[in-house]
């Protein structure tokens, strides 16, 4: 009669029930929940296309730029685009209230633009996107990132070489 | 650190007449892997019961079709064409034949038995030896029209009715996936909501 | 009393956790005969990882099952290590193993309560899901899910631990470690249990043999084999690993052995946390070139032996893999163990090989 | 003492009918809250089974093709009308007495076998292969438990010399409740295993083990035909802890109200203390291994008790 | 007129408080069953202070939560289980599985998602979605309840 002991310490303590869905849920701060993506810091690297194994998320050439688009319902928040993301521009964060009514089955997804713009230097159609900072040491300052933006990928690899990169 | 018996691959050369093609590696951790290609598909018997005897366990097997080998150039005038590469034993790798691998766990160590089956070709069960075999062998049957030869029970394993039979025959060398079409609806689904951004 | 019937077991009932179809003719109480259908959760995964790059088939392994969520890319991972020549960070092995643990503890501990549940003793069943809830509490904390913990990449792991994690790690585990004793006594001791376990679903030690039987199973029936002894991979070769075997071979030995495992483990772990290397947890950031080659893999799922076999060409998407998961060899033992058993104990006895058919069809 | 004019309203207002109702539900809501702080839960709310009994009434009853349309939906209406009649031969020590005209003991005995007959009958008409083994492991736990019952009875009309539950409820009235009888013992822990067994929980819901056979004869039903499974469940709490009150511990204060309460009181003890406690510290049993535990303990001793209050 | 209206609203309000869960598992990797048996058995999470109870039979069912992706080989088996659950009831997806076909969409063996076979009306993505997640996803499924029954 072992149980009767587990009995009495669950009367004496309390039901452990917590009180979700009345009161607030704790969350961990490592969950892996809802992708997020940051338009600013993103390269067009597509590195988190590439790794994305049950294709949510899709890369389209438009004529206004590079579209990035993700689709949570078929997310499995695996976290790998976030771990292969050269820039941080994806990131999986806290947010697991994603329950919805069918209905809203096809918006529960992102929708990005990396516009085209034409090189500041060169004046060449060239994408808006991040440069991509791998191996760049000191890294890019915010400063430096927006002015390579502007630029084509021949620009940005001659601001490099002027820049110096010691690594 | 080796393979249990140290014999073992004088034993293995000894049984299959055919001839065997034998390698073995060890990792940082001391565990052995040993890989033996049977030149020909009908010692494979008397092989697997050698193996039964020195108490291995038959963990799996593998079929699948080896990609072609890329096309010879063309020959030069006055010369013979050049003869198609094959596997050892002589079965050309034509992107069709199976290659077929057993894999047997002799405590803790791996041994991987191979045979390399032309297309079309028949390869004898294993399942009288060992009871292991069975399901492997009956899904081998389903997902490629390899024969198992004297099978007990050749029926499906777990592929329903509906879809027929050598299923990765006809499906692995494309790259296409089956259902891609439901896809595609999908992003056109997507891309016509305009729903909130998040 | 004495009529026969044929009676359908699933796919769809209650008692178990998955689709699968058992056709039993039954004489009164007593099972004449078991037709095993298999296929319900047959996924094709086999045919989507050749279409797939092995990034993407880290995550697709790890789907295969979430069980055994943890061995599927973990045994994938070595494989692909093996054949691209990389070697895995010391505290990446380390980090490795005691992801594995705690996957094992929470399997185990599930497959633990749910023999309680039917055998009908829901107290029981709540109580070690409440007990298995903190360890989903240290996958939630420490990897960011419940399941599906995502522990493995190629080259070493994504995770990592520091100090004030580690703690939390440890007081969970002596948290559980005093239940985990508590229960070990119950269910060595409790009537409902026993009355229900002892001597039900026999598989003797020579028919283990034979259908070459592996994990909890194998050991519950005498063999003395565990892929963590007998081809040590990670951190194990450095680690204290008791390996528990009974005799008799029935239910009641195998859950025996799953909660003596899950003792075992928190030992695992500890000892991981105590020698946990510093240095990096992967071999490399970028992702790294497979080349061509074949390699064969194996670990200790929590169900038993799981091997991975696979073999790539100059692509980054495999040729060929194949797994042989530890269920789909239990699970044929099944018609030995459910031979003449009673209709009440067909889904205790099922229940104890831990049968994971999403694993085993693949 | 009650008019045959009030035996329309002791079957259908009180102290069988919604009386019995309610007090059932409230006890299996009592149960259920109490079952759930054991488990370390905080549970339903008392009134769940009232709130389950209004859903399924809302609910589509469904008829499976194979089954006996009539049987199928006839064989609920049967056992609850039968346990609503048994409500009213329950006496309440001091309060109420069934009359005599409605039927004695021996009449409550036969209408405690309905609701296992009517789950038989369920059972087989459904057609599903999972009702038929509901209905042989009914049948055999009835087999196994009736004839315990039977001797019980026996034993304590015996003592008494009547079978009439005003005279068994009047001699303890006198000579002292048979609870605090040694001699009564044995025939009270006969009882104790029957009651389970009767109201079907654990370790005897083997019919309707839900893991093993998805609730037997059960299986197939749904909407207001569930409901009245569940009323004839909820009305059996009542029928047969009241008849181990009568038969045991009818002691109580002489006037209404006082008495009403006492009997509640027992009611709860006896579920909560009886039922609860019971069904969620142990598994359930085998059939086979149920079949055994009766002929060997409840049978033996309710056969001891026999021979002592006839040797006495 | 209006007293049947008052109390067909109060029995409505009643009924809703009883919400029976069935779970179908359409060839999930068990990953969705797991959570959903823990969200439903366990103390911690509790459901059946909701009112929400387990049923072992489809017919006794209010609210079916699917998983998994539909293979080729249960779904006949899914739909006649669906079929057996009496009206009015609601039905959850949960997981992404039966929501899109996840990770298995592509695959020759599978008919995901399970909203061109089935009314679906509730989603509740995640690979497996937590306990919470679901509790949410019941919620949301109990207030559609509340119109049809």
């Amino acid at each position: 009669m072992n149980f009767l002991k587990i009995f009495v310490r669950n009367l004496v303590n309390g039901p452990s029930t917590v009180s979700f869905p009345f009161g607030p849920a704790w969350t961990p701060a490592r969950m892996r929940g809802r992708i997020e993506f940051k338009l600013p810091s993103c390269t067009g690297c597509r590195a988190c296309e590439q790794v994305c194994a049950p294709g949510a998320i899709r890369f389209d050439k438009t004529p206004e730029g590079l579209r990035f688009m993700m689709w949570h319902n078929t997310c499995v928040f695996c976290g790998l685009c976030e771990f292969y993301c050269p820039t941080d521009a994806i990131h999986q964060s806290d947010d697991w209230h994603m329950a919805h009514a069918v209905d809203q089955k096809f918006s529960m997804a992102i929708r990005e633009l990396i516009p085209y713009t034409n090189c500041s230097a060169c004046g060449m159609k060239t994408l808006a996107s991040a440069p991509n900072p791998v191996g760049i040491n000191p890294p890019y300052t915010p400063e430096e990132i927006e002015q390579h933006r502007q630029l084509c990928p021949a620009c940005r690899k001659k601001a490099l070489a002027e820049r110096g990169n010691p690594s | 650190m080796s393979l249990k018996p140290d014999n073992i691959e004088a034993l293995l050369t000894a049984t299959a007449l055919g001839g065997v093609s034998f390698r073995q590696t060890t990792d940082a951790k001391g565990v052995c892997s040993a890989w033996c290609t049977l030149a020909s598909s009908s010692d494979l018997l008397a092989t697997v019961a050698l193996l039964k005897t020195l108490g291995a366990r038959l963990s799996t097997m593998t079929v699948f079709q080896p990609k072609a080998s890329p096309p010879p150039p063309a020959p030069k005038e006055g010369e013979a064409p050049p003869q198609p590469l094959t596997f050892f034993g002589g079965v050309i790798q034509d992107g069709k034949s199976y290659e077929i691998a057993y894999h047997f766990d002799l405590d803790g160590d791996t041994l991987t038995l191979i045979v390399h089956v032309a297309s079309g070709g028949q390869v004898d069960s294993l399942t009288p030896l060992y009871r292991a075999a069975d399901w492997p062998e009956r899904e081998a049957m389903e997902l490629y029209a390899l024969v198992v030869r004297a099978h007990p029970n050749p029926q499906r394993l777990f592929l329903d009715p509906s879809i027929d039979n050598a299923a990765f025959e006809r499906l692995i060398p494309y790259s296409t996936l089956t259902n891609a079409g439901v896809s595609k609806g999908f992003w056109e689904k997507i891309m016509a909501t305009t729903g909130p951004k998040s | 009393m004495s009529e026969n019937f044929t009676i359908p077991v699933g796919p769809l009932h209650v008692a178990l956790e998955e689709p699968m179809y058992f056709r039993i003719e039954v004489h009164g109480e007593t099972v004449s005969k078991v037709t095993i259908n298999a296929g319900h959760v047959h996924r094709g995964v086999e045919y989507l990882i050749t279409k797939r790059n092995v990034f993407q088939n880290i995550v697709l392994t790890e789907r295969i099952c979430s069980l055994c969520s943890n061995s599927h890319p973990q045994a994938f991972a070595m494989a692909i290590e093996q054949i691209a020549g990389l070697k895995i960070p010391p505290r990446a092995e380390y980090l490795r193993t005691i992801a594995d643990e705690i996957k094992r503890i929470a399997s185990h501990l599930f497959n633990v309560g749910i023999l309680a549940h039917l055998v009908g003793f829901e107290s029981l069943f709540m109580h070690v899901m409440e007990v298995r809830e903190r360890m989903q509490d240290v996958k939630e904390c420490t990897f960011g899910n419940r399941m599906d913990i995502g522990a493995n990449t190629i080259g070493g792991v994504r995770y990592d631990i520091d100090d004030e994690r580690i703690s939390f790690i440890r007081q969970q585990l002596s948290s559980i470690e005093k239940e985990i004793d508590e229960l070990i006594t119950i269910y060595s001791t409790d009537n409902s249990i026993l009355r229900r376990t002892k001597g039900v679903g026999v598989l003797s030690q020579q028919d283990a043999l034979d259908c070459g039987v592996v994990g909890p199973v194998a050991r519950a029936a005498g063999i003395h084999y565990d892929v963590r002894i007998k081809a040590p991979y990670a951190a194990y070769d450095r680690l204290d690993v008791a390996v528990h075997t009974f005799q008799d071979g029935d239910v009641w030995s195998r859950a025996m052995v799953r909660l003596y495992e899950a003792r075992t483990a928190i030992d695992i772990i500890r000892q991981s946390l105590d020698s946990l290397p510093a240095g990096p947890t992967v071999a490399t950031d970028e992702r790294p070139p497979i080349p061509a080659g074949e390699a064969i893999a194996k670990c200790e799922a929590p169900r038993g032996e799981l091997i991975y076999y696979v073999r790539m060409a100059d692509s980054p998407k495999p040729e060929r893999v194949k797994w042989r998961v530890p269920s789909f060899l239990n699970w044929d033992a099944l018609g030995i163990m459910l031979d003449r058993a009673k209709i009440s104990d067909i889904a205790i006895i099922v229940n104890s090989i831990d049968p994971c058919i999403s694993c085993t069809e693949r | 003492m009650l008019q045959s004019t009030t035996i329309p309203l002791a079957v259908l207002l009180f102290p069988g009918g919604v009386f019995a109702v309610a007090l059932g539900l409230m006890l299996k809501g009592m149960d259920r809250r109490l079952a759930a702080r054991l488990q370390g839960r905080i549970g339903p709310p008392l009134a769940q089974p009232f709130y389950d009994l209004v859903k399924l009434a809302r609910k589509r009853t469904m008829v499976p093709d194979i089954a006996a349309e009539p049987v199928f939906l006839g064989a609920p209406l049967i056992g609850a009308a039968s346990m609503l009649l048994a409500a009213a031969l329950v006496p309440i020590a001091g309060v109420y007495t069934p009359d005599p005209i409605l039927g004695d003991l021996l009449v409550l005995l036969y209408l405690l076998a309905v609701p296992a007959v009517v789950l038989m009958v369920a059972g087989s008409a459904s057609g599903s292969p999972f009702g038929a083994i509901g209905f042989s492991r009914e049948m055999a736990l009835m087999l196994a438990y009736e004839g315990p019952l039977v001797l019980v009875v026996a034993t304590v009309a015996l003592r008494v010399g009547s079978f009439s539950i005003a005279d068994i409820i009047a001699y303890q009235q006198v000579h002292g409740a048979f609870l605090f009888d040694p001699m009564m013992w044995p025939a009270l822990a006969a009882f104790l295993a029957f009651y389970p067994a009767n109201l079907g929980i654990i370790p005897f819901d083997i019919p309707e083990a839900e893991t093993e056979v998805l609730e037997g004869p059960l299986l197939e039903y749904s909407g207001p035909a569930l409901g009245l499974f569940k009323v004839m469940s909820a009305l059996k709490a009542v029928v047969v802890l009241g008849l181990g009150i009568a038969l045991f511990w009818p002691s109580a204060p002489d006037s209404g109200a006082l008495g009403i309460l006492a009997h509640l009181a027992k009611l709860i003890v006896m579920m909560l203390l009886g039922v609860t406690v019971l069904r969620v510290s142990m598994g359930r049993m085998r059939i086979d291994q149920a079949f055994h535990f009766f002929l060997k303990w409840p049978l033996a001793l309710s056969v001891l008790s026999l021979v002592i209050v006839a040797c006495a | 007129m209006t007293l049947l209206q008052t109390l067909n609203e109060k029995a409505k309000q009643i009924a809703v408080r009883s919400p029976w869960i069935y779970r179908i598992n359409a060839g999930s990797c068990n990953g969705c069953d797991v959570e959903c048996a823990t969200t439903a058995l366990i103390p911690r999470y509790d459901v059946e202070r909701l009112g929400c109870q387990y049923c072992g039979s489809p017919r006794h069912a209010d609210i079916v939560l699917i998983t998994g992706p539909l293979t080729a080989r249960i779904k006949d088996d899914v739909l006649r289980v669906f079929a057996e659950v009496p009206d009015p009831k609601v039905t959850v997806a949960v997981g992404v599985c039966p929501i899109s076909g996840g990770i298995f969409r592509e695959s020759y063996a599978v008919h995901a998602p399970v909203d061109q076979y089935l009314p679906v009306d509730v989603n509740v993505p995640g690979c497996p979605p937590r306990p919470q997640a679901i509790i949410e996803g019941i919620a949301q499924a109990i207030a559609i309840w509340r119109e049809r029954i």
